[in-house]
């Protein structure tokens, strides 16, 4: 199972079940955002993964990066507001590198592109409160699970759970990006909707991973 | 939450079609992708001036869009910024052979959007450039922030950089009015109530009986603090001070007076914030020689006001003073 | 009550003194007694048109002070006519020698004191003539009862009876054009929330969170009845059905419609509103051919909108389009 | 006692018991207004009464006639609505026929005098929920007690005894003139607040005959 690769149907899978959790969430994340910004982070990441899965429906894809392809053009099409653009870097950069299937290194390698995208567009470092918050411990623990020879389902749990973290490392954090460092101090004592709807991404792909490794 | 509208996941496109057939002679509403351009299209010629962001703060941008002020405007959903795609098509419907302008407001999502629509449009050979508005006091300001907010101040860029844009000024120099009152303007707000957005269904935040939120945004976002109800002339001096200590501005200068209403407070209290307003000012010796009263750009139906000062010149005199033919704003036409 | 004022007590001159100096170009604001005039004056040999009422529904009147619309506004205690002596005072300050005419909407009290103005000023020679507005459809007319409320169609009635003032009508005619928009314009109101009077300190009435109140007036007086919270289309055709009865309209005439917000509505739900309407009315055969859409008749910060249709013909359409300059109504100028 | 008559004294402490108790009475004469009206009644009626007082501070008045003479005038410019005109109109006409002291006949005439002005103005008639309600029965009982010998205090005793009951009547009635119209059927079940601030002013006229009479 540390063997197996991540290939299209993970993708897909991924991309399904995020699509589901970011439904299941978006009052949460609404919540989240009504605390600190202006409560659309929910709606905008819902309507956002709607578009995809429609999007998705018809089309066969024939390597993870066409899946993430599509999540991004898709994403940069109708989410709008900062995460829009944000995810939409993220996941076009993450394509980039995935043209094949996956393993440990190459998960750690497309998350990093990922961050990498994240941190060029919308120029937040960690510890602004922003979803590189929880991006960057992600593509740390990919990173060192595939230096330490982990698979790339334990890869990509490592990140979900590192990404995890780092959604509630930010609880405590003044931001200092985005609509949150408007409140200055007041931000602190509230998650990050950004970062916790990475978090709930990095998860549904780790469980689409798992269900495939089960599966194999 | 009681709004009059349907399905809370259709108020931007029903309200703009409405929009749309009640200004036939000024605007026209294009559905997909949303955005409103001015009936007539692109003037030949002229520097094309665009905005957009999120809806609910209406009339802001569509409102102003017209002849003197915005070729074209980009209603994005609820709060939310627009893709890039609206905003290309967007710039596409102002240009008019001498390039185009954005005009963004600093929010991470509209300064994003915004630049990756002018890279898709530098590709479609049209030129554009963009300038920032930010003139929320209620935020400080920093190199390692996302900075101020632009707030009530870009109806004065839309308006007085659309008066430029209007007399033949090229792109550059429509670029250094636009920066030039940027420079100038700053503005603070209240709220006396949260709003509530359609698609959220609660208010934006919680606020007791005999507390206010000062220093809040468009978004209705909370503000910097929370202090308790006061009088209309002691929070009037609470959003002045800021704005003018900022501005370094001095007696003898000339000033526009702008008091903006978030949407759900009666014109005769922001008229009573004006009056109180026109006193601190010429207390200080400054001399309002323009005004500008009412919801011209507002959070739904939050209650609370805005106070945004713009330091005159002779320029920015006339260009504020030029005919203006838009929905929401005119005059001389 | 959460409001941006300070003394309630003080509310309306604080007010009217800022609204003075955000409008020095187009009025004078009288303090004792308490009345709006042009600036510059009367217009000589012009018919001079005064109208008044209770404050708290700005911007009416004073709003609509200016050339092609009023002469002078008499705004009275927050929701209570004003007495005789203002009426007066502002029937003096609008005549230019031509006899001025009162618009009145139709209420005990201001019937009664614009009476009374009456009676004085003809006791010093000037000419006065009074026309009532009661457009409300919402209220049950009746050679016994108090009759019809004067709602939104009054500022209907001010654009059109001014413009042709204007264009130099004598006062016969003028009262003739005024009753022509009265003859055929109605209105209906629908309130989402209370407002809340200063003095009072308590909204005007009671609501639960899933019921609003169907032929309110302005005056945040209880409407008809409630209804269950309903969808905006829903709203609208409740408001548009009785008004198009009562104006026995049919296919092929032209209409202005006119979707007035209660002054809390955010101007996206008025256009929202207004989109169905204009489809309704289509549906109808009937053509909109003008449209006025936006906060000109309010109730403090009510949340709520009123729907108006005038029917036009070919002279009320040109006094409808001629140039108004007013702080609140401007085009052509 | 029953002989006494009412003079310049009587009408000023009418005036000033009228002045205390319309404000004692502001908070409920606003709410019967705000329940079928604007909410404004007392707000008007405290206004209107408390620029009397001013104005009857400094005054040395030679009759009842006058002091009703001055209420009249300040009222109707300073009260404004519907009910400034009105008691105005009341206030003057019951002036009229005031320039000597009142015995019984003479304050039934003074209140008939008055009810005929607020018709006259009004043109409202019994039994549609206005003042008229309170006015016209109070106008009759004086009139009554007069004819059947009473003295000046018996009759306006009799005149607000009757007032008071006129105002309550006014709760089941449902309205055809002033603001109440406008709602109908759902005015029923609510006092009209100008049958009662006329009840309240009826009131302090018999209180001041009374205390005069007890003090003569
Ligand atoms: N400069 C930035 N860099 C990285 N992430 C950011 C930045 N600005 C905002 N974000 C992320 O975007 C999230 C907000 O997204 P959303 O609510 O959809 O957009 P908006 O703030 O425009 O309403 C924040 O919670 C934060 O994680
Ligand atoms: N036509 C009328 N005739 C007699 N009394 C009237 C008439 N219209 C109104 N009123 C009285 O006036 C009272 C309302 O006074 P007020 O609230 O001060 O004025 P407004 O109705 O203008 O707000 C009513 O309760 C009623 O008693
Ligand atoms: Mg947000
Ligand atoms: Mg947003
Ligand atoms: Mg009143
Ligand atoms: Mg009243």
């Amino acid at each position: 199972m540390s063997a197996a690769t991540l290939g299209t149907a993970w993708a897909l899978d991924w991309i399904a079940r995020a699509t589901k959790v970011v439904s299941e969430n978006r009052i949460e994340l609404i919540e989240l955002d009504r605390a600190i910004g202006d409560g659309d982070h929910g709606e905008n990441m819902d309507r956002g993964f709607t578009a995809v899965a429609a999007k998705l429906a018809g089309a066969e894809p024939a390597s993870p990066g066409e899946v993430l392809k599509t999540v991004a053009t898709t994403l940069m099409s109708t989410v709008g507001g900062a995460a829009g653009p944000l995810y939409g870097t993220a996941f076009l950069r993450a394509a980039k590198g995935a043209d094949g299937d996956l393993d440990a290194a190459g998960v750690a390698t497309m998350l990093e592109a990922a961050l990498e995208g994240i941190r060029a567009r919308g120029k937040a470092d960690t510890g602004e409160k922003t979803m590189v918050d929880a991006w960057t411990p992600a593509a740390v623990a990919a990173r060192e699970a595939a230096e330490a020879g982990a698979g790339a389902v334990q890869a990509i749990r490592a990140a979900a759970d590192a990404a995890v973290e780092g959604s509630e490392a930010t609880i405590p954090m003044i931001a200092t990006k985005g609509r949150a460092s408007y409140l200055g101090e007041r931000s602190a004592g509230h998650r990050d909707p950004g970062a916790q709807s990475s978090a709930l991404l990095l998860v549904a792909a780790a469980e689409a991973a798992e269900a495939a490794g089960a599966g194999a | 939450m009681k709004k009059l509208i349907n399905d809370p996941q259709r108020v931007v496109p029903e309200s703009l079609r409405g929009f749309g057939l009640a200004h036939p002679e000024h605007v026209v509403v294009h559905e997909d992708p949303l955005f409103v351009s001015r009936a007539g299209g692109a003037v030949k010629g002229k520097v094309g001036l665009v905005s957009g962001g999120g809806s609910g703060h209406e009339p802001l941008h569509a409102g102003y869009v017209g002849a003197g002020m915005l070729d074209a405007a980009v209603p994005g959903a609820m709060f939310t910024s627009p893709t890039p795609e609206p905003i290309l098509e967007a710039t596409k419907a102002a240009d008019g052979g001498a390039g185009v302008l954005h005009i963004v407001k600093n929010y991470t999502g509209d300064v994003l959007n915004f630049e990756t629509a002018a890279e898709l449009a530098e590709a479609e050979d049209i030129t554009v450039k963009a300038v920032v508005v930010n003139d929320d006091v209620a935020v400080e300001d920093s190199l390692y922030t996302a900075g101020r907010r632009g707030v009530a101040g870009t109806v004065l860029v839309e308006k007085i950089a659309g008066a430029a844009a209007e007399r033949g000024d090229d792109l550059d120099a429509v670029v250094a009015v636009a920066e030039k009152v940027i420079k100038n303007v700053r503005s603070m707000g209240v709220a006396l109530t949260a709003c509530t957005v359609p698609h959220a269904g609660k208010p934006s935040f919680d606020l007791a009986d005999d507390e206010i939120e000062i220093g809040i945004g468009i978004h209705g976002e909370p503000g910097r603090h929370k202090i308790a109800m006061a009088g209309a002339d002691e929070i009037t001096e609470r959003l002045l001070e800021p704005v003018l200590e900022d501005l370094k501005i001095g007696s003898g200068e000339k000033v526009l007076l702008f008091v903006n209403g978030m949407g759900g407070t009666p014109l005769s209290e922001l008229y009573l914030v004006y009056n109180h307003a026109h006193d601190v000012l010429a207390g200080k010796g400054l001399e309002v020689t323009r005004s500008l009263v009412g919801n011209y750009i507002t959070s739904l139906e939050m209650q609370g006001a805005s106070i945004t000062v713009l330091r005159l010149d002779e320029e920015l005199t006339q260009l504020w003073d030029a005919p203006v033919n838009t929905p929401a704003l005119r005059r001389g036409v």
